[in-house]
């Protein structure tokens, strides 16, 4: 039971390993050889019950113990002992005092992050200006990398969902969609061209069809679109 | 938090602290709830006593009261630099149209207007006429395919202030996709970004003779016009 | 906008009104530009000159060095109540996976997501995604290497989070060789490391000469193996 207490706190199998080395070191001064590696099997054990989704690292690391131990059996051509780039643990060892460089900042940043929460910095201000009205104190600031990446996501995500197979075409033709158009004009003495293409249409094909059957119909003078100011509404009425 | 009993003057520091760093103006019954032994009409005295103090020592703000409680606001004569502060910065919030077009276009670009229009189901006219005006977006060239339309990409200063150098160095759909986890569209459907606009290539180029040429009667004016208003929006704006 | 000097203590009230309406830090630089014949030395004496006055009035705030400018921020012992005030409102702390990709990327930046992993030996996917969505770190770039993966940095608001002026001022990751360093004083993860793992090669055998000699090699090849494991982080590492 207490496998659950712990696996929360460890953040992948580097953490893992230096858990282990640490506790035996602890305990044991002359670690038995067999034991990082078999308590490790161990929690593995357990992370493969309880977390399926990062276990596979967990089981990575597991092989490389497995696969350095190995290596460490085999029989050493004794050449220059010196030249330890050839030892199997050089790896490891390295991932984890490099790992460990990293954890004892995180530790650093996690202090100044305590510190940091008593002091709060003023927000209460606003800017009252005689004369522009228009500013709500709201900053642009807010518009991050983030938020535009989850803005365009959410705008994608509304996009219709591409058709399965596309090799069967929409059929939708330019003369249908005049006559959708029109019936729907026919109900409607004047309409928000906007109201018209996001009722009238579900398919971005259908869409861009709509639209050109609208120029068409403008062409032929069947229906006028019109708008107050520049960039306002359009409105389209049939004549 | 304190067995002791607070002083009147630990109690004003208290209001004080609590006015400077609340991001919206807060009453004298909230102030009261959050000290001990106090009453709103004694928050309300210490803020008195503290508007005496400022006003005493020349500070160059005071608390005011507004609709909704207290506020700190900087000295009417300290206005102008406030303002000249304020200035320049790119203030106001974007509508959710505005978002929405400024992610597709800084994600997508160079784009057209009726790609970005076809992306987001309705006119992007206003809204992208507004991005041109806050400088965010740029006339970024013009398409090679018929009508060439023309073609929008965000300015200089806004990738700056998104922190990358160069369009380059922006996510790309499948990067953002990465980030921000696998799309779902609305139905369940699983879909991805890249089908998603692959999926409007597709559409768009299936027409494109038609759609473009005709699109092009509507929209060459108004994009013309934007043309004249924002002839140097690109590096006119630079502060 | 005034035709006659400002007086030193005018100036001050200005340089009071700016840091109390602004909700981002602001440095000297950008004080002294907005005050007729400022330099930003002056601008820094007012703030010292600033929180003499406030410490001596007893006032609930200071003036802080925060992300390179200066904001007003709480009185410490302050917190009991603005937490309050603030209760469930708090952004919550960071995780520890998250501290830890944070101190990764802090003195590693620009790095790729990859690289981070490799050095966490897990995947940092989830992770990243929510410190973008803080605004703790941000795309930087872009890295030339295969497959030209994003990079990313940390923003001001990770500086404003933790409270400090600068990256500088934040603990520095120790260099391997001083981590290893502690073997000699008997206590540190380094030795635990090289123990743990010479244990692995013993397997029962008493062999604390090998140990030593294997320790001994770690370092030199170190760097080779940290080349080799990160093959952009030279030109990743722009300072």
């Amino acid at each position: 039971m207490s496998y659950r207490i712990h696996l929360q706190n460890f953040d992948g199998p580097l953490d893992l390993l230096l858990f282990l080395i640490r506790k035996n070191e602890v305990d044991v001064y002359d670690i038995p050889v067999a034991t990082i590696t078999q308590q490790y099997m161990e929690y593995l054990g357990v992370i493969e019950m309880l977390d399926l989704d990062n276990a596979s690292e967990y089981i990575l690391m597991a092989a490389t113990l497995i696969r350095v131990k190995a290596a460490l059996l085999l029989p050493k051509p004794e050449l220059d002992d010196d030249d330890d780039a050839d030892d199997p643990r050089h790896e490891l060892v390295q991932r984890l005092l490099e790992y460990q460089r990293f954890k004892e900042v995180a530790d650093g940043l996690e202090e100044i992050e305590t510190e940091s929460r008593h002091f709060f910095r003023s927000l209460n201000y606003k800017f009252e200006d005689d004369e522009s009205e228009e500013e709500d104190g709201v900053e642009q600031s807010e518009v991050g990398m983030y938020e535009l990446m989850a803005v365009f996501v959410d705008v994608i995500k509304r996009v219709p969902p591409v058709t399965e197979h596309m090799v069967e075409r929409i059929p939708v033709t330019i003369e249908d969609q005049t006559k959708v158009v029109l019936e729907f004009l026919e109900n409607n003495k004047q309409v928000l061209f906007r109201d018209l293409l996001l009722t009238q249409v579900n398919e971005k094909i259908i869409l861009i069809v709509t639209f050109i059957a609208i120029l068409e119909l403008m062409k032929s003078r069947k229906v006028t679109l019109n708008q107050n100011k520049p960039f306002a509404e359009i409105w389209i009425r049939k004549n | 938090m304190d067995s002791q009993e607070l002083t009147e003057e630990y109690k004003r520091h208290i209001v004080e602290a609590l006015i400077i760093a609340n991001d919206v103006p807060i009453s004298e019954a909230k102030i009261a709830s959050l000290i001990e032994d106090m009453t709103p009409a004694q928050a309300k005295k210490a803020v008195d006593e503290l508007n005496a103090e400022y006003s005493d020592s020349q500070r160059a703000f005071f608390i005011a009261r507004v609709a909704g409680g207290f506020q700190i606001n900087t000295r009417r004569d300290m206005a102008p630099w406030v303002k000249k502060m304020f200035k320049g910065r790119m203030r106001g919030r974007l509508s959710q149209a505005g978002l929405e077009s400024l992610a597709i276009i800084t994600f997508q670009q160079p784009i057209s207007r009726v790609e970005v229009d076809a992306i987001r189901g309705v006119n992007s006219g206003g809204v992208v006429k507004t991005l041109l005006e806050r400088n965010l977006i740029t006339i970024a060239g013009r398409s090679s395919g018929p009508g060439k339309p023309l073609l929008y990409g965000t300015t200089k200063e806004f990738l700056r202030y998104l922190g990358v150098d160069d369009i380059k160095s922006l996510p790309k759909p499948k990067e953002i996709e990465e980030i921000m986890g696998k799309l779902t569209t609305g139905d369940g459907v699983g879909e991805n970004i890249i089908e998603a606009l692959a999926g409007l290539e597709d559409d768009g180029v299936d027409n494109s003779s038609e759609a473009t040429a005709a699109v092009d009667g509507v929209a060459a004016p108004e994009e013309k016009a934007q043309a004249q208003t924002h002839p140097e929006s690109d590096n006119g704006q630079t502060e």
